[in-house]
């Protein structure tokens, strides 16, 4: 029991992350019909804007007030990008057939990561590095909060991580503010129309440029609290890092009926806890942690043969 | 390609007659200049220190300025008649604008290798002033108009000289550039071929070239093959080019068959390296090495089949989707799917699942193919010219490539290649027409799967050992940035995308840090400014502008799908 | 020069129409945009299909061609029940063209027309990369045909143009020479004069005669009411996704009920139900 | 060098390729007064990964294999000729690993090759360099069946002849990490790998050798070496309360491992072989890796004086990179080429017809490097047997008992 409840907790951890993540996918979807492919690599940015932050302004701090800023960093440095992808790679190609963006997306992805991993603690072609930045082509080691990262609580059996409760933490109050930000405001009905019919809402008088902008600005910020999350989580964070956790959140953003909030949120706690049982109870050879990633890619395949419109999705969806 | 603003109309009015003149001048500086010594040190650049006997590098500015001259002649003077079919304005700006990048960048390698400006002696600033006279003449030449190309004929034997010619060019072009160590070398060496290449087209040489191959699609063929077949006898038993360019072969046997799923029927596969990775684990496991996990030891042609059968099974089963979801969401399917390839051969163990794969150390030691006595590992004399390992794979790629091309041009010119188009036009109306939809996508991942099945199998004995991180989504990525850079559907632009890909990187070690940055940056580069690649498929070009109509009228009289 | 199929399926037994739908029903979610329709063609025919905007007249198009499964309701081609799969209606023996043409854009005329032979023909993969005699033979036949077809409705000099390039008119002309090379015992136009001039409806006109007069029959929607009660044999009035008058052009055009739906219902839908076509 | 056999083909063929021609023998001319005083030239090639993440341990190995070369050419160690070092890049990749092998044994004046880092890379270079005779020395391969073939175990049997190694491979480390963990009272432990051959090598060795003392293992388990959360795995060991944790892998991985295991309260030492031996992994482990272990080949470079002269030296030269992990090996790795060649080009007139004799040379070398003592079994793998055990002491690696194997 105490490893079900642990396996559990394990899985909503992760499962959390990926919910983080994957509003970013849904979000640009629901509006631009575009899969931002890119949007792993805006959440190991923003781990990298955190790292920074904490590096260059509070190297050696270990004070809980250092985290707001540090997650100031993340986003900063997260919705920066994003909307420089967005403004450099995607609007140009707004009206091209779908394959364009498809593989401009995975140029973005491999170019930021490069550009994280050779460029992190140096200007291009010099060795400047005023800040004396660790080098990114390996993991580096992530900043440690007292508060958050101190020694795990026990409770009964089960142990249950500082970094842990804020991830979970995070999510919530990202969500609500969310919820907040999409219904009770001008820009998030804005957004709203813009998603049922973008045509229209262009004659309703939305800057329709403007909203996507936002969009994926919305995307980043969280992806940006993800990485901190993750990095507080994992204590290091390297420049792949998105590109697996990108794919799992894209496969929570599908589980849960892409374009859909709540579904993001849903599917990334679905399948981070179908990740942990898979862990622990799937039996024989093909169990473990060796084979989890396989069960989640499976599952997506599933989700999308089967039910394409995901768990929470209620429209049929045919986008060719 | 670099802009640079016209020259005011007026400003060409007043000075145009001078441009003819200075023209020549400039160019007769070029060779001049070049037939002296440009660099006091002779360490650099192959030696470039010895005066009338000129090195490589001065020997292709000579060339540069003579075509300079030639096209100023026939502006003007002797070559007019060749004058009225080229637009030899266009052809003089262009070739002038590379002469000039050339000759800078080669004081600036001189600068760099040799340390310091006065390394230069006189004669490369005289090829320089040179390369700047041609530049400021080239400014100054008015357009003329010119007949039509299409109309422009020689005797047959003398188009088909020419395709020979062009084709033995190119062979010796390459094993040239091959050969050149120096990296500076070869980014110049680069330099020239891409300002002749686009001197041609500018003076409309290759619109020319483009009839005359339609004309002769045979020879061009067999002239094409003929310069591949020749290629080992040009490296004299070395074979360090050979490794490469075998692998340059399995990549665009790969690229050819993802080619028939994304570039005829539309379909974007991103986990398609797993079809590779699917026959070379058939062929390693099937082979006689010691880490073979497969007792059935068949010969190595039936290994083959079963390679490409298994290949073609994932296909379907990959394929099978494609019945509910389209588009982005089919992409990710497959990007899972390659994923659930690679992680199962990762951990095909022994430890976790059956012992098939060894994981990630894979299958080393697979031995060399053999058929009858002949075994490729060894080195064969031909001609006098020993042909060693990797050559004997050469060829039997080759072999392979040349049946792919055959599947690949034959199924697009037909009622098969008709319905994807017209897949990819409009699904829905394809349909209301008849055309079995699921079927033909399916068919274009089996029969894509299938041909990578087989160029596995013969993967897994060339590269001796097969392990799962050589099947990672970024080679999928690569094997369609291969397609999408050289033109999508078309043959000629997948090779020309595999030679790039594959070939750039090996002798660009100095960037060698930078290289996928570059790559990423030119992902997006070329879909913002040229989704259609750099041999375009007409078709998918007039696909990529549907807004362009002016484009479709220019199209309109060749589009009848040219693929090679 | 015929246009009809040699002995595509068996010859419907004595009686029995070319095409009966029954009771035809389709809902989207509480919406029902048909209901309850019965149609029945018979060779050699012109049925039209008016109605005001909205009234499903192609979404009832799309019931009988497959592209949507009907909530109920059956259609029968030459008594033969048709399943709801676009290709398998096709087979059978019935074309349609689109209200807002659907070409292939980027091919050229001929090709366009070539891949409606799909279905009649069956060259697989290996007969095509072999050129075995099989592909040699259809491939042949395919150019030929397509060509005569081009020829048959006016386009014989437009081969090699591109679908994106031709004029309105000859799209909508070309569509009918890409629908009618299936080989249709049947086709079904969706409004074949939307937009065009009086003088390219007269042409269009004619075409329809002269593809009913090489023994096919036709069904048309049409705004156009001049045009329709010129062509058809019988017309079919539909509002609000029911019939609401069946008869000969004469009877329809005199009836009250008709007039008024027009007049009455002209401005409440403004959108056309093309805009459901895909779902 | 090859434009000239391409002209020598094509001139006949071409007319224009005439004009190429000069310029194919002056290069030759060009570049053979890059020779000082009229000796002869033998290379050393290097194949490592020279970019990409794994470029810090390749460049590492390239620049111990320049030190090790300068050093023979200032001492004039073979006497007549002039040593030359041509690194290439493998990238850590099979293929491109193959095209810098056959590219070496292209070229006539390759004595021998340090190289490669990854054993996987190695297992496509050794035929390429085995056809040509030209000897490998990897300074890094822990991979048995490189040198014993696929049953290494059972009937061990030499792959390539032309193949040695100067560090140990995994079946001495388990075992020695086994007995010291044995000894300091641990009875249960848990093993984790990450399925390369290296760590699952060590955890094989490791198991037998532990289970053979009478110690428990309680569970054990793999991870993917791309991942970063091991979260669920640490959470199916910890029920089983083991003492210890043995680790077969790299420190990417143990230094997280560690950290995320200390974290979900699992406080018990993690153990690993020569790849956890590194300053990274206490980086990324964190304060809590304080008292992990890892075990390592030789004594400890800076306590041998042969070590201490290598720092220094390496640190004269003024490379721009560390010596990282393998530079002590790979600097052995090169002497012991350096050394072999003193034997086999004595009065001979060219690198290439000697290859046979280097490798008889290589086989029988015997000598003090920086590592320990040098010599190859016959098998190709490195005698020395000599190990240390290092732990974790207020942030640094320090060493706790050095002994040679049993």
């Amino acid at each position: 029991m105490d490893t079900f409840v642990q396996q559990l907790v394990n899985g909503l951890t992760l499962g959390s992350l990926y919910a983080l993540i994957a509003v970013g996918y849904t979000v640009v979807y629901g509006i631009l019909q575009l899969i931002n492919f890119a949007h792993g690599e805006i959440f190991m940015i923003g781990a990298f804007g955190a790292l920074t932050t904490s590096l260059v302004l509070f190297r050696g701090q270990t004070g809980l007030w250092v985290l707001p800023f540090m997650i100031i960093g993340a986003i900063i440095a997260s919705v920066g990008t994003a909307v420089l992808m967005e403004r450099f790679a995607y609007r140009p190609l707004r009206n091209a057939p779908r394959l364009a963006p498809l593989i401009t997306a995975i140029g973005i992805s491999v170019f930021l990561q490069e550009l994280v991993r050779l460029n992190y603690n140096h200007l291009p072609f010099t060795s400047w590095n005023p800040f004396n930045l660790p080098d990114a082509k390996s993991r580096i080691p992530f900043p440690q909060i007292d508060v958050v990262t101190g020694p795990a609580f026990q409770i009964g059996g089960v142990t249950i991580q500082r970094s842990a409760i804020f991830t979970v933490g995070a999510l919530l109050m990202c969500a609500a503010l969310l919820w907040y930000f999409i219904n009770r405001t001008k820009t998030g009905r804005g957004m709203q129309a813009v998603s049922q019919d973008a045509d229209t809402a262009r004659l309703m008088g939305i800057n329709v440029d403007r909203i996507i902008v936002v969009a994926f600005a919305l995307g980043a910020v969280l992806a940006g609290i993800a990485g901190v999350a993750q990095g507080l989580q994992n204590n290091n964070i390297d420049f792949r890092m998105g590109f697996l956790a990108g794919l799992k959140a894209f496969t929570a953003a599908v589980l849960g009926g892409i374009g859909n909030i709540q579904g993001a949120v849903v599917g990334g706690l679905v399948l981070g806890i179908v990740e942990g049982m898979a862990t622990q109870y799937i039996p024989g050879q093909f169990g473990g942690s060796p084979w989890k990633d396989v069960w989640a890619f499976v599952l997506l395949i599933l989700v999308l043969v089967f039910r394409p419109q995901g768990l929470l999705g209620a429209k049929a969806v045919d986008r060719a | 390609m670099i802009r640079i603003p016209n020259i005011p109309e007026s400003v060409v009015v007043k000075h145009g007659p001078k441009a003819w003149p200075l023209g020549l001048a400039g160019a007769g500086l070029l060779i001049f200049g070049s037939l002296l010594s440009w660099s006091f040190d002779p360490q650099v650049l192959g030696d470039l220190s010895i005066s009338f006997n000129p090195g490589a590098l001065q020997i292709m500015a000579i060339a540069q300025g003579l075509l300079a001259i030639i096209l100023l002649l026939a502006d003007k003077g002797p070559l007019t008649s060749l004058g009225q079919w080229a637009d030899t304005a266009l052809a003089l700006r262009a070739l002038a604008t590379w002469a000039l990048l050339f000759m800078a960048i080669v004081l600036v390698a001189i600068t760099v290798e040799a340390g310091g400006l006065v390394n230069i002696e006189p004669g490369g600033w005289i090829a320089f002033l040179g390369a700047v006279l041609l530049f400021a003449a080239s400014r100054l030449v008015l357009p003329r108009e010119t007949r039509d190309l299409g109309h422009a004929r020689l005797p047959g034997w003398a188009e088909i000289l020419v395709i020979v010619a062009l084709m033995a060019a190119i062979l010796f072009g390459t094993a040239y550039a091959l050969g050149l160590s120096d990296a500076w070398e070869f980014v110049l060496f680069l330099m020239l071929v891409t300002g002749v290449v686009i001197t041609g087209i500018r003076a409309g040489f290759l619109t020319w070239l483009g009839h005359v191959t339609t004309r002769h699609k045979h020879v061009l063929m067999l002239a094409a093959f003929a310069v591949a077949f020749l290629f080992p006898f040009t490296q004299n038993g070395s074979d360090a080019n050979m490794s490469i360019a075998s692998q340059v072969l399995i990549f665009a046997a790969a690229a050819m068959g993802l080619n028939i799923v994304v570039g005829l029927a539309g379909l974007l596969d991103l986990g398609y390296i797993a079809f590779l990775g699917a026959g070379a684990y058939v062929g390693a496991t099937m082979s006689t090495s010691a880490f073979a996990t497969i007792g059935w030891k068949p010969p190595f042609i039936v290994v083959m089949l079963v390679g490409g059968c298994v290949s073609a099974t994932l296909g379907l089963i990959i394929g099978a989707p494609t019945l509910r979801v389209s588009g982005d969401y089919l992409a990710i399917v497959t990007l899972g799917f390659g994923e659930i390839f690679r992680l199962s051969m990762f951990n095909l163990d022994g430890n976790n699942g059956p012992n098939l794969t060894h994981g990630p150390n894979g299958v080393p030691a697979i031995p060399d193919l053999t058929f009858g006595s002949f075994n490729f590992g060894d080195t064969h004399t031909l001609l006098g010219i020993p042909l060693a390992r990797f050559s004997n794979y050469y060829f039997l790629l080759l072999v392979l490539i040349a049946f792919i091309i055959l599947v690949f041009a034959r199924l697009n010119n037909s009622r098969i290649g008709r319905g994807w188009v017209a897949i990819r036009e409009d699904e829905k109306a394809a349909e209301a027409m008849g055309v079995n939809v699921f079927g033909l996508k399916i068919l274009a991942f089996v029969v894509g799967a299938f041909l990578a099945g087989l160029a596995g199998t013969i993967k897994a004995h060339q590269d001796v050992s097969v392990t799962p991180d050589q099947y990672i989504f970024l080679e999928s990525a690569f094997l369609l940035a291969a397609i999408v850079l050289g033109g999508m559907g078309t043959v000629a632009g997948v090779l020309i995308g595999a030679v790039i890909l594959k070939l750039l990187p090996e002798k660009l070690r100095f960037f060698a840090d930078y290289r996928l940055l570059l790559f990423g940056l030119l992902l997006v580069l070329m879909m913002r400014f040229r989704p259609e690649g750099l041999v375009a498929s007409r078709r998918r070009q007039l696909e990529f502008h549907e807004a362009d109509e002016e484009l479709a009228v220019r199209v309109e009289g060749d589009i009848a799908e040219v693929v090679i | 020069m015929t246009v009809t199929a040699e002995a595509v399926a068996a010859k419907a037994p004595a009686g029995v129409p070319l095409l009966q739908a029954e009771g035809v029903v389709m809902r989207f979610g509480g919406l029902t945009a048909v209901n309850n329709v019965t149609m029945s063609v018979s060779e050699g025919e012109i049925v039209g299909l008016i109605g005001p905007n909205g009234a499903g007249k192609t979404t009832f198009f799309n019931c009988l061609t497959g592209m949507y499964k009907p909530t109920e309701g059956s259609v029968r081609l030459s008594g033969v029940e048709l399943p709801p799969k676009p290709r398998a209606v096709v087979k059978a023996g019935m074309a349609r063209t689109f209200q807002n043409i659907r070409l292939f854009a980027n091919m050229t005329a001929l090709e366009n027309v070539m891949v409606g032979r799909y279905c009649r023909t069956s060259s697989g993969a290996f007969t095509s990369i072999v050129h075995g005699p099989k592909f040699r033979r259809e491939e042949a036949e395919t150019r030929e045909r397509a060509q005569e077809l081009l020829d048959f409705v006016g386009l014989g000099k437009s081969t090699d143009h591109l679908a994106r390039n031709m004029p309105y008119g000859n799209q909508r002309r070309l569509e009918i020479a890409r629908a009618l090379a299936t080989d249709p015992k049947l086709v079904l136009l969706d409004e074949p004069t939307a937009g065009m001039n009086p003088l390219e409806t007269r042409q269009a006109s004619d075409l329809i005669f002269k593809i009913r007069d090489s023994g096919l029959a036709v069904v048309v929607i049409e705004h156009d009411m001049r045009f329709i009660f010129n062509l058809c044999d019988r017309v079919l009035c539909l509002v609000r996704g029911e019939t609401l008058v069946e008869g000969t052009p004469d009877e329809v055009q005199s009836d009250p009920r008709v007039i008024e739906a027009y007049i009455g219902t002209g401005t409440d839908d403004e959108d056309d139900d093309e805009a459901g076509d895909t779902p | 060098m090859h434009q000239r056999s391409v002209l020598r083909v094509g001139a006949p063929l071409i007319i224009a390729a005439l004009a190429l021609s000069a310029c194919g023998s002056r290069s030759d001319t060009g570049s053979g007064s890059g020779a000082s005083s009229g000796n002869k030239i033998a290379i050393i090639g290097v194949m490592a990964p020279l970019s990409g993440d794994l470029s810090a341990l390749g460049l590492g190995i390239q620049h111990s294999v320049e030190l090790a070369v300068k050093e023979a050419n200032a001492s004039n160690a073979i006497p007549g000729w002039t040593l030359q070092v041509e690194p290439k890049d493998d990238e850590g990749k099979p293929d491109v690993g193959k095209n810098a092998a056959t590219a070496f044994a292209a070229e006539p004046n390759v004595a021998g090759v340090v190289g490669n880092l990854n054993s996987n890379v190695a297992q496509s270079t050794q035929p390429v360099l085995a056809t040509a005779k030209i000897v490998q020395v990897s300074p890094a391969n822990t991979n048995p069946t490189l040198t014993k073939g696929a049953d290494f175990k059972t009937a061990p049997k030499r792959t390539y002849d032309t193949y040695f190694r100067t560090c140990t491979t995994d079946a001495i480390q388990g075992p020695f990490a086994a007995q010291y963990m044995f000894k300091a009272g641990i009875t249960k432990v848990a093993t984790i790998h990450d399925k390369k051959a290296y760590g699952q090598g060590l955890v094989e060795a490791f198991t037998g050798e532990f289970t053979k003392l009478g110690g428990t293992i309680v569970d054990a388990e793999t991870i993917n070496p791309d991942d970063s959360n091991y979260q669920s795995v640490i959470t199916k060991i910890k029920p089983m309360s083991p003492q210890g944790v043995y680790y077969g892998g790299e420190y990417p991985q143990a230094g997280p491992l560690s950290q995320q295991m200390k974290a979900a309260g699992l406080n018990v030492p993690l153990m690993g072989g020569d790849g956890i031996y590194d300053p990274k992994f206490i980086v990324l482990g964190g304060a809590t890796s304080a008292g992990d272990l890892a075990t390592s080949v030789g004594a400890p470079t800076d306590q041998l004086a042969a070590g201490k002269k290598f720092l220094a030296d390496y640190a004269a030269a003024g490379y721009k990179d560390p010596a990282a992990a393998y530079g002590a090996y790979s600097f052995d790795a090169a002497n012991s080429i350096i050394n072999a060649l003193k034997v086999s080009l004595k009065g001979a007139k060219d690198v290439a017809s000697v290859r046979q004799a280097t490798i008889d040379a290589l086989g029988k070398v015997s000598f003090e490097g920086v590592t320990g003592h040098v010599a190859f079994d016959q098998y190709g793998d490195s005698t020395s047997r000599v190990l240390t055990v290092y732990k974790v002491v207020s942030g640094a690696w320090a060493p706790v008992s050095t002994e040679a194997f049993k």
